[in-house]
């Protein structure tokens, strides 16, 4: 959907960021980043819609943020980096939060992870035979 | 003359930076991590480097979407840890080398390379984690610091290529600098990772070992190796391990291993880390024969 | 596709914008400036570009000495005329080219340039005392603006080479942009001026018109100026003429000189502008046989 | 005294603003910058030693500040577009405040640059012979 006739569009559940999301993302991301203040976390937590709305987001990024959709923000422009520090606001890990763009549970991605992390093997190319991404892994601890 | 006479490669994983802060870096559970580092911590020792250029990327701290670096080189007097959402990181304030660092980025300028020169800014777990990694708990840092922060957050990041030859235009500048300093530079950040996605949580170990084995002797060849195969390969966030090549770059063709650990997992990545020491000065002298 | 279609070297002196602002450009006394920006007038409402990606250098007002980007490229929807300390210029606000400016950038950091993206700034004279120039008094800025700020505040600036390189790497990457776009690159600064020292006023009107005859042809020979030759022979200020460099990069190597116009002094500064068109597509094919 | 051993280091009359220049006039120039803001320029006039002890610059800059003694402030690290933001804010033009730099008055400054500026020749080598810089133009206008 996104990174369309880019030379990585065919790299299954990956979304790169490039000008075209940066574009999309700019507010959503500087919105993130003003959660690197305590005092900015705190009115976010008071009332999120309210903080949000002070922002020139679109709807559908403020909705994501509301619902905390990882995968939903990635496509509407987030990068990972600025996203992390919505779910460090809610006292999350970086685990917790990336898993939740996988079809895997936190304890299942963080075994996952335990034994050697997801395999490229099937994840290298999305006409590969299986598109879908394989949370086995190649090799194991 | 300043010299630089070796330089590591490591993973800037901020759990590593967390556990030492938090005085959890001794437990058992962590040893297969932390006993990596234990040459490492006595090696730094011998070494003494008056100067440390630390290549690393910022994540979304210090620069935000308002303005993004390809090359960005800190010529400040000093840089705090930053406040990463957590508090700023309980390490020391990190020493400039402004001297040395004005006069690199003066002359990789002239060398055709762009650098954005930084007189104030914090400094993230990309920087400071390797520091905790190599010197461990100090009052003080042993060293000055250069910092080197490269774009790797927005596509595309610098080169393979270009990153090999910014190396190469550092060492030369540094071998120009009248004052007797040993210097080192250090690469950071990888090995393979994925942050996002579906796909998240991509590790490709055998990759990851290919890239330590070739970098010591075929670092041109992967200098070529495109951001999109790192992607593909290593994960999206996997392309950092160009700022290992910027590393390569600033030391000699000749160098001797003498340490290397991989790791996997720390947290969602693949944990690497591995030292060079330029060979002799002699055996580059027989080189060129 | 895309295509540069011709080129502008201008002056940016801050008196000019004033001058208009104030409504006096029409002054008897001030004639011999803005005449020779009649024929522009004229000649950019017939070449109606798309967009301008207009060099030029930021005077301390949007950068700072925390951060001195050596190329910076603005990627943001819109940019605001700074205040320079007298209020902002009354002027419309700058539309920027996202789309084709992150192309550029994309495209010339896999080419090897470290530039600086940026997404939110405000532009001085240097790059809104051009636009009035050229595009007079209006509601609304004509066109789309692409600003890419040098460093020439801070010593070393780019290299002329450098410079020059850029500009062919902007023309091959533009020429990649699929849609229909008329695209003017703009060289701005200069000419000879020295604003500080004993030697204040410095004016070198051989040295400048001797520039202006050697771009069209023999602009490779003016990439190997250095930029103490610079200073020693057209200022210290006198320096921003690299920026030219970089407008005659991204133009054909045959280019057609349409206009001229040189004037000493404007305030502290020599004044100068010229107009190149490319030549057409068929000479040039004819040159590659 | 300052750009010795630089290639620029014989060329009269000027100082070139290379990184240890930048290094000891880095908060003269911000200090200069501030004054980019209206309140901070009405702070300043209110109380100039108050507002200049804010900034952790020399005591030699802060004087040379106050008595806007450019040819010093240069010497000092001070950038020239950083140091007009002082005389901007005191109402003076960029050539009141460049003429005090030389050995002529605003007036012969100006009727200089009206007949076509100060003349390169004599002013390329601080050894070419007459190490002063000329104030005559080497064409009439
Ligand atoms: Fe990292
Ligand atoms: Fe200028």
């Amino acid at each position: 959907m996104n990174n369309q006739q880019k030379p990585y569009d065919n790299i299954p559940g990956t979304t790169v960021f490039d000008g075209d999301m940066a574009r999309i993302g700019f507010h959503l991301n500087q919105f993130c980043m003003s959660l690197m203040q305590e005092s900015n976390r705190v009115a976010f937590k008071q009332n999120e819609r309210a903080y949000l709305d002070q922002w020139p987001m679109t709807e559908a990024q403020k909705t994501a943020v509301l619902e905390r959709n990882f995968s939903q923000l990635i496509a509407l422009g987030g990068n990972i980096y600025y996203l992390v520090k919505i779910s460090s606001t809610d006292g999350l890990s970086v685990a917790a939060a990336v898993s939740t763009m996988t079809d895997l549970s936190v304890d299942e991605y963080i075994d996952m992870m335990r034994r050697g992390g997801r395999s490229p093997e099937g994840n290298r190319f999305t006409d590969q035979g299986e598109n879908k991404p394989s949370e086995e892994s190649l090799w194991q601890k | 003359m300043a010299k630089i006479t070796s330089g590591l490669g490591t993973s800037h994983i901020p759990l590593l930076g967390y556990l030492m802060d938090k005085g959890e870096s001794h437990l058992e559970k962590w040893a297969p991590i932390f006993k990596g580092y234990e040459f490492t911590k006595k090696w730094i020792r011998e070494q003494k480097p008056d100067v440390v250029i630390l290549v690393y990327n910022d994540h979304a701290t210090t620069f935000d979407m308002k303005l993004i670096p390809t090359f960005a080189i800190g010529c400040g007097e000093s840089y705090r840890p930053a406040d990463e959402g957590y508090g700023a990181r309980p390490v020391p304030l990190v020493k400039g080398a402004p001297k040395l660092a004005w006069h690199v980025a003066e002359s990789v300028i002239l060398q055709g390379f762009d650098l954005t020169i930084v007189n104030e800014m914090t400094v993230d777990h990309g920087l400071t984690v390797p520091l905790s990694m190599v010197f461990g708990e100090v009052e003080e840092w042993p060293c000055q610091v250069i910092p080197l922060a490269v774009n790797t957050v927005v596509y595309p990041a610098p080169t393979g290529e270009r990153c090999l030859a910014l190396g190469k235009a550092i060492r030369a500048a540094v071998e120009q600098f009248p004052d007797d300093l040993t210097v080192q530079v250090w690469g950071t950040g990888g090995m393979s990772h994925q942050l996002l996605g579906e796909r998240a949580g991509l590790i490709n170990r055998e990759w990851d070992l290919a890239f330590m084995d070739d970098l010591k002797n075929d670092y041109e060849k992967l200098a070529k190796i495109s951001q999109v195969e790192y992607i593909r390969e290593s994960g999206t966030e996997g392309s950092e391990m160009v700022m290992w090549l910027i590393m390569r770059g600033a030391l000699n063709h000749e160098v001797q291993e003498v340490h290397r650990h991989y790791h996997v997992p720390v947290s969602n990545t693949a944990l690497g880390h591995l030292i060079y020491e330029n060979a002799s000065q002699e055996s580059e002298e027989e080189k060129a024969l």
